[in-house]
């Protein structure tokens, strides 16, 4: 085990990619000369030159749509948005082609193509640019979506999203970018649609994704010193969902918070509840309770986003109406 | 058909590189030999223009046909039919290698057509039959081919050209010579995706050629209500430095002639080119369309005139490159084709059920 | 009353806008010269004029983003989709600036704007062509999303949704237009945000929008003759949802369907079973089932479509597994 | 500052429209009195000319000032500066009339202070406070001022356009003279919107100045590098059929001498017009980007060899416009006004929590 920063494992993932492979090139807005928003391909273009790592014009729609074209010719393009706000210009070209090409050919093209993007609020941004996309495109069928919450998923997760031949979405929350973590020495991949369960327990069960999965830690700790005992399901990917995770955590403890770090009205859990609350009504001991940001358009200040976003308080909360129920 | 000598006159395409001004200079008429005019073409045998003839008459038949089972119920959905712009389709495509790639949006049964793909398997998909080419899941809109690198049929206007871009960004990748050919209306031009790509294509030197098939109206608008400098798109490529070929899509030895000399060059030197052929279409923009309210009856007719189903089997016998009985006999073989085809999609099953769960991922 | 159609409905409901207020213009591809691709505004540009009637380039993302800038301007633009489908390539224009200008600014700038759209599959338009994207725009906060089920409600909504000072998604399922139904002839307006009960009964609610609320009847109809009595709610408008209405009556008869003629996976129906599980479990006699298209791509074969689309029999089933649960 | 007789030079604005070829003509220099040259400016006087220097300055100093409360965490999210661009944005912006519209993107303080708007709301607003123009919840990139016809600061890059258009739309619906000048970067031309809105524009001939800050860097792209032609623009406009006004920003008066004359064009006729101001920001992108690592010191000098700030008062103490002691009272009149917005700004409230839920809907 090494401790890495998240950053460093997408960096990693995407090197070792990169020299694995001759077909894998990454595609975006200044991710080469200057060295991408996020710093996550430092240096790349000179290690690997400008045909591996390509600068793209502020041009959303062609170049994710000339992701999914050299996708289909062959290559396995790693396409990089800036923000997961701006796939709003490209929406058409990841939803109505990146997703539905090999079903409307009756499959016989294939998209092997991974679309990575920081997402999430908190960093006073404002409205256009907070927003947390990959719970909509999580719901497209004929695309993946993962969300890794620490650098050993991140740098799993990214294997499989590359050797995928499926579109992947690939939504990294740009809080996490900083954070440490252990990462195995020997190879290994994560495969999409299984959960990681962070945290035993008995009491209730605690589901996010992301850095969702930070929240839930903290409020795990909070209620451990009240005695209630949580058990964190870390989804690690949207789409597929793992639901026997899900549901045989459910069945265990009965109760069940799920967190979005998006907005709560519309967010990732209204699925994934709707859907346990029905395969398992009968082992529910209380109502499954979400907690999310608030449904507004995110604010600029600082206290009013911090307000707006959900918080380890707001699943305690959440934790305890399902106790008390 | 006959094979003495016979005359021939050399095709009129306009090819010209934009940066040049407006003189038109045929590029196709290196080595042309004065000695020899008039010519039908310089560089095609009898055999060749006689199979373009029959593609054209395949398409015309196939498109007719269609409409037909359209009515009947046997085709559903949206049917945007081809019918007088085949000499564009034909002169464009027939020059490709089978190496080369083509995109294309959801008037394609003409560019499936031409591209030799199997009548049956595309008007099973027509049908939406187990043995279409896209399964029965694509439809109209949406034909594939892959192993012979036709690649959609794509319903979302312009949506298709940074696919083709994308295609021809791994043919530069891989370095190969293939070209891509994407196909798009005068109405796409509108969208966003048009200057994005060309951009795109321009500032990397993208081996794919631009083809618009300017039939003057987008649905039921006229190219000039929606575009300020109407129909003309030359001058629009000085933006993104891109030669620009001009040419009369009724003619389909001009199309031929400047689309042959764009693949060379994007074969050769790998920059994008975009062409434009202007053309019509005598029917709606889909079969729901009657294509009268917005366009006179005259300016249908007048393009009528031109029908490139009637000028060009008339210059083949002119030229004697045919004779009537050649024709005559296209016409049942073709026929037997379009009837076989429809027979075969008849005959074919449905896909089962449990196939619309499958071909959603890899 | 008077009978006409679903198209008559709107149609009507443009004209008296247009005609009782200067500022109300329409825009969308085709539908002057060609009379609309549906057909509601056939005759407009000749009995109106080409100021009040405006055709447009195929540029979805410019002439939304223009009905938003006319609108911030003083005027009261209805933007008409060819297809909500289409909505994709205008998403950036529609999610980022109509629905969050107003907050942005602080309440400086409101945006009257109506996008109309058609929605829905079913006509074997394939993949890209038969999305119902009005589930996504209506979990965007500050747009109010309305989605009629009949001639009436086409109208009284229209007419609130052309007053209103706030952009408004008005989704109109294809299969509706040649629908007829009763239309009372005193003006009248329906508030968004109030559902109306199709149908009293009292042993399972299905709660459905749009074309929806027709398949919902069917399923009533079966479920009748054998002696269950289901009431039906019709939301009318999908943001805001009606929950006091929604959730009386899931407390009347314990039992709950909801239905998405929209895919399952990520439905709108997602949003409102989480939320009133969450509401009111204790009034549950068993889960709440929802029933909603396949998650698969749409494909063209009829019978593929058709097995897809959820109907009355799925319906049908849906209850009985509440029923017997 | 002193009111006698003066040398003045004629400011050298480059206005032409682009069917007339390369040739400059200067249409401002209607009714031009040879016997009076050199002049400063025709058409300004000197409280104008001062003015103007005036609002530059304050740009300066606030855009200098918001770093500095960016590195003590009072300003937060992104940040992105104006320094270097002062005198396009002062040019531009100050021979608007009230009644005209603005729309530009996320650099926008410039712009709003060329405006004349509130220092301290626009200080509050990226301090967060309820004070600001925004209430606090629009932030650096989200300046908007409706009754002063500031319509934002959009963040997302070519959104912006669109919404230009359609209050020009609105203009020419309501038949008014009103002007709306949309700003926005070299790198935003390759947004589809930036396509799509110039169709739009010029087939509906909208009253419309779209005004291209080319600063030679979108980000760390340098124009050429996503663009096939480069930096010049002025070509790109042949395929909407829009006037093109090129102009040097780093030269306020050739700035406002040429958007004068395109204002006033527009505003007699209607048609939309493009500019292209050449300038060049000194800094990084944004407060985060240290601006240095994708250009190279020495073009960075240059350029702020002909820094506005420099260039601009060295002519008006030349022209006896202004005296250095002129200078220095308006120099501590400007850093009193900037102190002043950070104090209003530093002990203006924060937003009441319950305010989040105020204007998501009317
Ligand atoms: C983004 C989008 N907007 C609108 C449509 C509806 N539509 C389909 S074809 C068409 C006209 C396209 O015209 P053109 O590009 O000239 O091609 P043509 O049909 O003339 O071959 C329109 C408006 C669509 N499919 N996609
Ligand atoms: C659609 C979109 N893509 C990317 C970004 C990120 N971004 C913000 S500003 C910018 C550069 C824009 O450059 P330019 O238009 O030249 O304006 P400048 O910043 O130089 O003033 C980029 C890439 C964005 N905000 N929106
Ligand atoms: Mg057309
Ligand atoms: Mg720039």
């Amino acid at each position: 085990m090494t401790e890495i920063t998240f950053r460093e494992a997408i960096t990693r993932g995407l090197e070792e990619a990169i020299e694995a492979d001759e077909s894998v090139f990454i595609m975006g807005e200044d991710i080469g000369e200057y060295g991408g928003a996020y710093s996550v391909t430092k240096g790349f273009i000179e290690k690997y030159g400008e045909k591996r790592i390509k600068d793209t014009p502020i041009s959303e729609a062609a170049f994710v749509g000339a992701g999914v074209g050299a996708a289909s010719a062959g290559l396995r393009p790693v396409v990089e948005l800036m923000s997961i706000s701006f796939s709003l210009v490209a929406f058409d070209q990841i939803v109505n082609m990146a997703a539905n090409l090999r079903y409307m050919s009756g499959g016989q093209i294939k998209v092997p193509m991974v679309i990575r993007a920081p997402t999430g609020a908190g960093v006073q941004l404002g409205a256009t640019h907070s927003q947390s996309f990959e719970t909509w495109l999580s719901e497209v069928p004929g695309m993946y979506c993962a969300c890794p919450s620490n650098p050993a998923d991140a740098l799993g997760l990214l294997r499989t999203a590359i050797k995928s031949d499926n579109p992947v979405i690939f939504a990294e929350h740009s809080h996490l970018y900083g954070s440490r973590g252990d990462v195995p020495e020997d190879y290994y991949e994560i495969p999409f649609g299984e959960a990681r369960i962070d945290r035993v327990g008995s009491d209730l069960t605690l589901v996010s994704y992301g850095y969702g999965v930070h929240i839930l830690r903290e409020a795990a700790d909070a209620m451990a010193e009240d005695g209630i005992d949580a058990e964190i399901v870390d989804l690690r990917s949207l789409s597929p969902i793992d639901y026997p995770t899900v549901v045989a955590s459910v069945q265990k403890t009965g109760r069940a918070v799920m967190l979005d770090t998006a907005r709560r009205n519309g967010g990732a859990m209204a699925e994934i509840v709707s859907e346990v609350q029905e395969r398992v009504m009968d082992w529910l001991d209380g109502p499954i309770v979400r907690v999310g940001a608030k449904d507004v358009p995110w604010p600029y200040n600082r206290g009013l986003e911090q307000d707006i976003l959900p918080n380890a308080e707001d699943v305690v909360a959440a934790a305890m109406r399902v106790i008390t129920f | 058909m006959e094979q003495t000598e016979k005359p021939r006159i050399t095709a009129t395409g306009l090819v010209r590189p934009v940066s040049n001004g407006p003189a038109p200079v045929s590029q196709s008429n290196n080595g042309f030999d004065a000695s020899r005019v008039p010519v039908l073409s310089e560089s095609l045998d009898d055999s060749e223009l006689f199979r373009m003839y029959r593609l054209m008459l395949l398409i015309r038949r196939f498109e007719e046909t269609c409409g037909q089972h359209y009515s009947l119920g046997n085709i559903r959905g949206f049917l945007h039919l081809y019918i007088g712009q085949e000499a564009t389709g034909i002169g464009a495509i027939t020059p490709l290698e089978a190496r080369d790639y083509i995109v294309t949006h959801y008037r394609d049964h003409g560019h499936a057509i031409a591209r030799g793909l199997d009548t049956n398997r595309i008007m099973a998909e027509m049908f939406g039959k187990n043995t279409g080419l896209s399964k029965g899941k694509g439809g109209s809109m949406h034909i594939f081919d892959a192993p012979q690198r036709f690649m959609g049929g794509h319903a979302i206007v312009g949506a298709q050209l940074p696919l083709a871009a994308g295609i021809a960004l791994a043919q530069q990748y891989m370095e190969t010579d293939v070209v891509t050919m994407v196909f798009f209306g005068d109405g796409a031009t509108n969208q966003g995706t048009f200057h994005e790509t060309l951009n795109l294509a321009s500032v990397w030197q993208l081996p794919v050629i631009f083809f618009m098939e300017n039939n003057l109206y987008g649905m039921g608008s006229a190219v000039g209500r929606v575009r300020h400098r109407g129909s003309d798109f030359s001058d629009a490529m000085g933006a993104y430095d891109v030669d620009v070929v001009s040419v009369d899509g009724m003619d389909v030895l001009a199309v031929r002639e400047a689309t042959q000399a764009a693949i060379d060059q994007v074969r050769a030197h790998g920059s994008p080119i975009f062409i434009e052929a202007k053309t019509f279409r005598f029917v709606g923009h889909s079969f729901a369309d009657p294509g009268d309210q917005y366009r006179d009856r005259s300016e249908v007719d007048l393009w009528r005139r031109r029908d490139p189903l009637v000028t060009y089997p008339k210059r083949l016998l002119e030229y004697g490159v045919v004779t009537e009985s050649d024709l005559d006999d296209l016409s049942a073989s073709v026929d037997a084709e379009i009837e076989a085809a429809v027979e075969f999609a008849m005959n074919s099953p449905n896909p089962d059920m449990s196939e619309a769960f499958d071909d959603v991922y890899a």
